[in-house]
């Protein structure tokens, strides 16, 4: 497959194709539809012309009764994709998501089950300040019943989408804001990721830096600085939060013996401290410096771009956490 | 107005098969055999009887914690209703829901919800499938006086008038929300008033009226068919009891309980079964099979295992969790 | 109706320091001197002038996103303003909120909201402050036709007539909520409507309509202090530009495009102070005021330093995080 | 201070005794006022009588009211206590909780404050099924400017609460449900605990137990069970979850080389993984075994008794971490 895609473009490729195939797949949410222009991100743009506006329903400002309505079309066999704006508006629907989404397979026993993809966007770096920037995947992966997704690159956001929706249990798609206009190697048509396996974005042997979602690209540009300074950096792209590839990060990292866990998310109570701990229980004694976890600072995302740049893990602040491994001394 | 004498008769089983598992339920919680948070339904038995009547079979429900009533109107069968209930691996979800979670979509019960207003929202998704399909169902969705003063209820009405989804909002209103009196939660009169607020029709009945309950039900269901939109039901009724099996009930005013045990809908719908010329000893017999229907139910509930402790990983995702 | 002429002439002041300082952000847009996010409230100019004229300093106001002009309105100085917009640590948030988050307690703005309808259950508790205190204080929230589709709206007005909260609801329905024209959205012809399944009072007004709207406001302001309860307002007018600065509305129909353009309240607002005898002059002669403090905000907050990086350790609880 | 008290009582204590110090705290919620019983578990009860309707208000069932009421009031400066009748219930309203409560002092610059205690319950183990047993804790935890506090016994519970009402920030207090019946000692009128101030509860060498909540009296009667054995175990009652002591648990495990994190919430990505990931942060190197994580089953909690009995940490299992980590070898 020769050229490159956005991942805008790729996301909608996904669907669409999703679409083409099977006539359980709808799409919910503010703006989605040809009326609106497709979404206030464009993903959805193209599609009410093929597939109608009972497909594509563009919805009023009521995210309950989004993704109410798409917990009510997959309990009756359909496929809904609901597309929540921003991250931070799923706070007002936390109850469709968790009480009964995640749960409604297990409550039932078996009987009924919610195959749902709830996509959304969010992402640290746009001055949208403290309302509109928040990354939640934590608060999700605590939650039995939901997958959290979430793609790096195009090709994995195709791949991820396209399973995402062929997934019988809810998932919790991220896309990260910045990452929309961002091209990368086009996958070709139905090209598909399997949730749940993490990716070796780059292969190393000193330390693993075990990351998700637009870090990833800081990761493997701070690896590349680092091979010109002799170290070897190992880059895991997780694509899949929960359920978490703990084979292949196990693996990276007894191999390598150092860990750093990156994300964009508040560092404390983040998935980077599950993915620490499970380190440290899975390779005591095995590790050669203690886990280093990076995260967003503990307020806030500030507005003022300033503040905002300081919020977020810088690639300076990776490259000192790799240093801090390998030179790490009781 | 008169309705199909076989469907009355109809409306009476299912209503009394309510009655009759109520109080089993309230007997053995009473005796101790057994122990739970038991929501009765007591005073709503023919509400649901009459709506989920109207109704077909393969039509989508959902319904809350106060619920019962509603689900055994709509079919689901005793015997695993009282094992989920008892918690029990033969229980309708093998125990893991239990009374607030009951589900049964082979009798259209996808949804019993413990979230106030929650179900109404999952009620528009399901009439969105049949929509979009153009399969014939509806979805009905059972829910408080309460219920009506949350968000969700209020997003749920505007999209399903939107979309003209084939969904019936039947509101019970049984006056109170936990200990809180209709007055005491709302400045309107009638829940249904709020229907006008998205241009939606809506209807205000006795639901202790079996043939009023019945027509305004059939009705709306003809209408959403037909694919004239949704329709807001706001059925009038009494909680006979406190909110929950055993909760204190005092603050309810002297008045309140005696105008309530006047409307009691059993001697009401019995009454109404002789005008319709029902014979004592035909009632009777049919009380006589529900009675063993329920000992039977009780007794197999009883006697099922328990669930064992491998379910915890099962039914989380499609694939099993590993050990 | 007839208002008080000086009371116009501060109507008049404040729409236009609306739009001068908007008329500004949008050409630093444009030459790219500053990049941000920016909802622009061309064509609400009068809407806020005339409701927040009709109310004291220190009565509340919530407000969202789209909210310059009801901030500006009720009084927040331009400097502190343009700072904080610019992201500036002599913003009224130091730039920690920016401009969806303006906050500026000294006029009553307690809060900005980025998060649709979140600002009306909030106003309810300013108001409920109020009332307790009886110090005569009142809170008003600003919102759109979109946001009434939300679950917070339906709450907040339900609470708010159940105790009676000095609160106004002014909800500016500009036709659109992005992207998406009213009748897409919901099914009644007004919001307001939608008052009525709460028992409270609601009024229509035309929003660019500087007499009708201040009464409204003011009529409103008075029950609310007088102990009368809530009014939910909903003032016609029309969002002049797409979403946001920037965004494209192509979707917006050309009639739609024609009847805003004629409906401009700025050239409509220049007349009736025509009409009340003010004189070209004298309004020259306040705009060019005007002109001066919006270029000397502009510089103060260009000439700003920007928050150090230590603020991201203050304010987040009432001590300081430890570095 | 002679007698016991229940912590039912111990927080209406509390409550009450704030309320006759400042006009300005108001209590929201459904069922709260005498009209209705004073609360669904009683813990207003005899405060409308004393406060007047205006300062004990039952609502109508509208949590994003509520919270957003609370929310409001507590800008104007009162002291508004919220009681969300269960935990799981918050996911309404998460909104008004992370987008308001949570950042609102910060996106001001400092300029307001909501000085607000959110009071709610859960619990494990009365049959309430999968949407009314939930601990969410780590969810607030995650979010900067909420604390988030939860005793284990009357008397902390009523001296966390009077420190949650005059704290100028918002507050998630988290009541067990199977608490509220139990005794404790009284401790008196005008009892304070400073919100962020761990308790040793059980001193030992040999294994740290670090818990909060109910799981505290689990973790004490296991504790002393393990003393017969001959293992001197030491038990750490966090009371505030966040923001989190760490001079406290850290000086315990330098001390005991040992540590179990225990608490009912799902394991996975619960407070329990920040804490380990601390003291291995913290501590590396120094730790005799690997820290040992019980949680909460990955699933939603089951309604029938003997599924749910499997669901939460036993006391056999608490013995077996702490014997773990005692007999831990490479
Ligand atoms: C969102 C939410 N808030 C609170 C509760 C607690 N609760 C359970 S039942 C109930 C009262 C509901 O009243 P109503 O809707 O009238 O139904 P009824 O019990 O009368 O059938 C409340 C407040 C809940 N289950 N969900
Ligand atoms: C809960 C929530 N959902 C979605 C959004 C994204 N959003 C921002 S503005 C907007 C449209 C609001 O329309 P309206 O209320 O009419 O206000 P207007 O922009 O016209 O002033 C939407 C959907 C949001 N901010 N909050
Ligand atoms: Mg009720
Ligand atoms: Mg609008």
């Amino acid at each position: 497959m020769s050229g490159k895609i956005t991942m805008a473009a790729a996301l909608n490729r996904a669907i669409d194709e999703a679409m083409a195939e099977d006539e359980g797949v709808i799409l919910l949410g503010e703006d989605v539809a040809a009326k609106q222009g497709g979404g206030v991100f464009k993903i959805s743009a193209g599609l009410t012309e093929k597939y109608g506006e009972h497909r594509i329903r563009a919805t009023p400002i009521s995210e309950q009764a989004i993704l109410g309505a798409c917990v009510g079309a997959a309990l009756a066999g359909m496929r809904p994709i609901a597309e929540i704006m921003l991250m931070n508006f799923l706070t007002v629907a936390m109850d469709q998501i968790v009480n009964h989404a995640a749960k409604l397979r297990f409550m039932s026993g078996g009987q009924t089950n919610v195959p749902l993809v709830i996509r959304t966007t969010t992402g640290v770096g746009v001055g949208f300040g403290g309302q509109h920037s928040d990354m939640l995947e934590a608060w999700f992966a605590h939650v039995a019943g939901l997958k959290v997704v979430t793609p790096s690159n195009a090709a994995d956001a195709q791949g991820l989408m396209r399973a995402a929706i062929a997934c019988n249990d809810p998932v919790i798609f991220i896309e990260n804001i910045l990452c929309y206009g961002l091209q990368s190697e086009d996958p070709g048509a139905n090209h598909i990721v399997p949730l749940g396996k993490a990716a070796v974005a780059k292969e190393g042997t000193d330390c693993s830096i075990i990351t998700y979602g637009r870090t990833v690209l800081d990761a493997l540009e701070v690896a590349g600085q680092l091979a010109e300074e002799g170290i070897s950096v190992e880059v895991i792209d997780l694509r899949t939060i929960a359920p978490y590839d703990e084979e292949t990060v196990t693996a990276s990292v007894r191999k390598t013996g150092r860990a750093v866990v990156l994300h964009e998310a508040v560092k404390a109570y983040g998935t980077g401290a599950e993915i620490a701990a499970r380190l440290n229980e899975k390779l005591f004694g095995e590790l050669k410096a203690p886990v280093q976890r990076l995260g967003g600072a503990f307020s806030a995302v500030p507005m003022a771009s300033a503040l905002e740049q300081s919020w977020i893990p810088t690639k300076d602040g990776i490259k000192q956490a790799v240093h801090a491994t390998m030179n790490w001394k009781k | 107005m008169k309705i199909d004498r076989d469907k009355l008769l109809d409306i009476y089983t299912r209503t009394m098969r309510i009655a009759k598992t109520d109080e089993k339920f309230r007997s053995l919680l009473m005796s101790g055999k057994f122990a739970s948070m038991y929501y009765t339904v007591r005073g709503q038995e023919l509400v649901s009887a009459a709506a989920m009547a109207a109704l077909e079979p393969t039509d989508y429900l959902v319904t809350t914690y106060r619920g019962q009533h509603d689900q055994i109107a709509k079919g689901v069968p005793l015997k695993p209703l009282f094992a989920e209930i008892i918690g029990k691996a033969t229980g309708t979800c093998k125990g893991k829901g239990g009374a607030m979670h009951i589900t049964h979509p082979d009798s259209g019960v996808m949804v019993t919800t413990g979230v106030v207003g929650s179900g109404l929202p999952i009620a528009n998704g399901l009439a969105m499938a049949a929509q979009n399909r153009k399969d014939g169902r509806i979805a009905v969705t059972c829910f408080g006086d309460g219920a009506s003063n949350i968000g969700a209820f209020h997003e749920a009405l505007n999209m399903a008038e939107l979309y003209k989804l084939p969904v019936i909002f039947i509101c019970q209103n049984n006056r109170y929300g936990e200990h809180t009196a209709f007055a005491d939660h709302t400045c309107v009169d009638s829940i249904v008033t709020r229907a006008a607020a998205y241009g939606m029709k809506g209807v205000k009945v006795d639901g202790n009226d079996a043939e009023a309950m019945y027509t305004v039900v059939k009705e709306a269901a003809d209408r959403a068919r037909a694919g004239e939109g949704p329709t807001l039901i706001e059925a009038m009724c009494y909680r006979m009891m406190g909110h929950f099996f055993g909760a204190d009930f005092s603050y309810m005013p002297k008045e309140h309980l005696e105008e309530m045990a006047r409307e009691d809908p059993l001697p009401r719908l019995r009454k109404l079964m002789l005008d319709y010329q029902y014979s004592e000893a035909e009632l009777d017999a049919i009380l006589a099979d529900i009675d063993a229907e329920v000992e039977a139910a009780a007794q197999f509930a009883f006697d099922s295992p328990f669930p064992d402790a491998s379910e915890l990983r099962i039914d989380v995702y499609e694939e099993e969790i590993a050990a």
